[in-house]
């Protein structure tokens, strides 16, 4: 089977800043995102997500390599310092290239 | 006491003990929908009934009040607590505007007691809510452009709270008491009962926030006590001037001395990023609800009773 | 305005300003349970008082309409929206079954009114349901193979709806009224608070298919608006012809002029995946349920007011 | 038949038919959280109005009767069904338990029928969770280290159902009935309508059962029947010599004869990791529990007349 | 640590295809799956999972390659064109070979 | 942009022993942690969520690889055998490394 590689990078963060986040993200390139809810515990402590105030997202996005470096220079830019998050990203194929 | 504040107190219990119980998120959700219309059609109906315009000056001066709060609070955190700038600007918003479980507190006490209050009291929620977050915002960033401000002004006014506070408010004014009769038996009938789910999830969480207050100490156990019996006492005045009912000065007196744990720090979250949100939760939740809860509106009570057997009403 | 109509317009307006207010999905599904059950049971109550086979031939004919309703707007939809054979023959289906949320809306419109209707309706939402899921197919596949139409029955009858509100109806069969009343405080005396709450979620759910809307243009939005008014005579005329009261013709004109969101968009999915499935929820969800609940249900509560007083009961 | 039983038979035949049908998992938390609040504050509100002292006799008798079943099970388990020590001993801990679900549902059979019960039962349904699960523990695991039961017990105290069941008994006692009368509205009135939903994902979760069932065959079945009656008939005994009201010792038999489906199988998770889940939820949720419901709870009630026409009351 | 090769093949799509969908997996092959509820947006626009039409459902299969493959191949077969679907495979170590 | 490898380590398994798992995995190492509600298939049958007794959670740890053995190690001596569990770990990259 033919496949095309490409990079998924992985969010953790807290769901409050989801709206300013996405259309952040969407800016930098994604063409498309997958979200789940998280819960975690991390160096800002336990975010048990009882409660609005500690909820986590968890945040996948397919792309090619450009536009995963330019989000992770721009989360690291506007979100690393202030706010509960991790990030990483790992190698992966996907089936329909033209959409990622 | 009031059964609702058992079940704090057993949340608090429960959490404090490491218990496994756990309330979705879901049903916390769906408990601060149902509080917040049934608060806010409970206003509506009662602003149906009064002409808008003689409102205005109270209105007017709650407003002013939501302003001025934060402005006293927050060289005390400066100075005596040391906080860095935006820390001290996102507690002084957290103060400076209200909780809407704690307004729920006190219409309960109240109404266990029978003791009337001015039933408009649920706009003065919606009021106190925003300033308090202007003032926060502008503290910690200066007097930032009227982009910036503007795009935070947009948020906090769509917030999940205000939305539904205000929209129960116009429901109520339009279809009025009779209307909303048929909806009694979900949001009216049952409130007591799901202030008293809520208040059991408020309790796991306050419980939560222990942690971080022994981290940070006593300054914000101080704070977290203190402030909001100056802020009553602040409120208890001016309900007094503005001549509403002993009732209604408990309610104001509570409004101001509530600390908010919902709309401000999901705003602050956005605006101040850089104010750390475990201390302001921590006073606000892990000090001044449970104080408000089981000291605090009883005591504002007792003040207000004194106050208006020395003075007379207004 | 009834209130419950309000609490759409405040999910409506909620949407379109981009608030951050949403219901979990896990409310919607409990708030969907609780009026399938309770309309069900309803239902169920009244059968047990009605020889069923005095029912027999009413069910016959309405179950001739919900066969008869998508062939006649399925030529429309191919000849003038140009659509695709699968998107009209799923459209089709949508509007020829019905919407519960739309019945449940016509139920508390007539009981604020006090106006009298067969209480065994809900036995209709049941009849209405399908038929036109069973055409929506044929029309898009052609006669398929047994099997494959088989497959596609089995899934619509166990579905979500039909499994509550057969249900329902049985256990109001069974049990009657006398054996349900235990059950009242939670499924009967709170249905218009929980209407509320579903129609500020469907009123959410709305306002996110303008998006759709605007991109698809003039055709949808006619034909949403036309085809529940004209179904909606048919649902008279059938009405009038079977011998029902006059609050018994609206609600099924209401039906008739309702488009289902739920059981056939799930069903289509699967039976005929190549239609788009924007295009119909747009139309049904984003013209016609708001139509019906505004507009429509005084419209042909009019209309049956004018056909009853012209003719005479039939 | 109640009308919750219906609700019951509802959630069985929609599972065996695969229909879409699924309530969240945070509904059925909502619910069982509910529940057990409301059992815990009718026991309360009762132990309120007894000399706790008075008790205490009954309370050593039932807890014995807790430590005591298992026992009875156990080489059962062991002989007749050949099972593994471990397994033997979780499930015998699932039946020396007791079921909140079933005594709910006794709770409302005896209800509708007008029968009266001593009210401060709750008190025994709290007593009964816990020792079956040490005798569980120590039957699996020999009498193992202070710390470890330690840590078990532990455990089992602060899991869900105990401290709600726990803090509604003390909440009830001392808010008293009147206290509790404005939490009525969420907790008490809908009570039948909050376990009927309960009992229809209870009959989905019974239904997913039966895969297993048919693997285990045989033994299974005729130990899920037969036990429930041989305990039924040992808390009839003892309820019979405690003087109990013939609707007291119903409730007591049913406890006897339920088996544990959510304290038990976490604890036994935990501490006897080695016991396979499926084959006890199978016999208690898949077998046990649909006969209590449907076949044994009346049978209790016709045994007890029985005992008490014949030997009158102790 | 002794580790095996597999591979993990994640599918975000619409929930309202589950039952079918796991199914057809199954009988091309997977041993287990398991699924978180999820919300995103992708070429066929937003899905916010806040009502019964716009649910996503991430599925992960951990599978050897060759089932990988058959899995890809059936979904762009049966899926791929009508419904709103992303597919990626990565992979993995892991400890027991003998469950993939 | 700068990237640090690590690995990820996703283990899906029992809800019921939440509370002991996330301590045992705290003790092997581990900085962090999210955590997802799921549901799935395995070799123990069909858990769908619906219900206490058979929700699963998928937890993932990212940490360095002796971390990630050491956890996989542990779990392997302690739940393997007793519990409805899966384990499998990929390579990542992550921004900053001093975090896991
Ligand atoms: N080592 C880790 N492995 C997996 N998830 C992590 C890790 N560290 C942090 N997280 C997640 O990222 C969130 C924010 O992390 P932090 O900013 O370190 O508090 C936490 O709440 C966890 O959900
Ligand atoms: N680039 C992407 N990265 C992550 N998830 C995506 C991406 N594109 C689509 N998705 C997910 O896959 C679903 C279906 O995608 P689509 O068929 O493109 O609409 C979306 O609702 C998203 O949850
Ligand atoms: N091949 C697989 N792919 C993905 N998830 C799996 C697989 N096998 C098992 N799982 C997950 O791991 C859980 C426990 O697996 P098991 O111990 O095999 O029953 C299942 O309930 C699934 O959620
Ligand atoms: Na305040
Ligand atoms: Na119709
Ligand atoms: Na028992």
């Amino acid at each position: 089977m033919e496949q095309h590689p490409r990079r998924l990078l992985t969010i953790v963060t807290e769901s409050s800043i989801e709206s300013h986040l996405l259309r952040h993200i969407e800016r930098w390139g994604a063409h498309g995102y997958t979200i789940t809810e998280a819960r975690g515990k991390g160096a800002r402590g336990v975010r048990e997500g009882n409660w609005e105030a500690n909820r986590n997202l968890r945040i996948e996005v397919v792309c090619d390599d450009a536009t995963a470096d330019r989000i992770a220079a721009g989360l690291r830019e506007h979100y690393y310092d202030n706010y509960a998050m991790i990030l990483y990203t790992c190698d992966v194929d996907v089936l329909r290239p033209e959409k990622f | 006491m009031d059964p609702v504040v058992l079940f704090f107190l057993l949340g608090v219990t429960a959490g404090i003990l490491r218990s496994e119980l756990r309330l979705p998120v879901q049903v916390y959700e769906l408990l601060s929908i149902l509080l917040l219309l049934a608060i806010g059609m409970k206003g509506g109906i009662e602003l149906a009934r009064q002409p808008f315009l003689e409102l205005l000056g109270q209105m007017v001066a709650v407003v002013a009040m939501g302003f001025i709060l934060p402005l006293l609070s927050f060289p005390v955190l400066l100075r005596f607590g040391r906080l860095p700038r935006a820390d001290a600007a996102s507690i002084a918003a957290h103060y400076g505007s209200v909780s809407v479980g704690t307004f729920a507190v006190v219409v309960a006490y109240l109404g266990s007691r029978d003791i009337d209050f001015e039933a408009y009291m649920p706009l003065f929620v919606v009021l106190l809510e925003i300033p308090a977050i202007l003032v926060g915002i502008v503290l910690a960033k200066g007097l930032v452009g009227g982009e910036r401000l503007r795009e935070s002004a947009h948020e906090v006014l769509l917030g999940k709270s205000i939305v539904l506070l205000v929209g129960g408010l116009l429901i109520g004014w339009i279809a009025g008491a009779d209307g909303l009769a048929k909806l009694a038996p979900l949001f009216f009938d049952p409130f007591q009962g799901l202030l008293a789910l809520f208040l059991l999830e408020m309790g796991l969480v306050t419980a939560s926030q222990i942690g971080t207050l022994r981290r940070y100490g006593f300054f914000l156990l101080a704070f977290g006590v203190l402030t909001p019996v100056f802020s009553a006492m602040i409120g208890l005045g001016l309900g007094w001037l503005l001549g509403l009912s002993v009732g209604g000065a408990v309610v104001l007196a509570t409004l101001a001395a509530s600390a908010s744990y919902i709309a401000v720090p999901a705003a602050m979250r956005i605006s101040v990023p850089e104010a750390n949100p475990a201390l302001s939760l921590a006073a606000s939740l892990g000090v001044t609800f449970p104080f408000n809860v089981l000291v605090g509106i009883p005591l504002y009570h007792w003040l207000a009773g004194q106050l208006y057997a020395l003075i007379g009403a207004a």
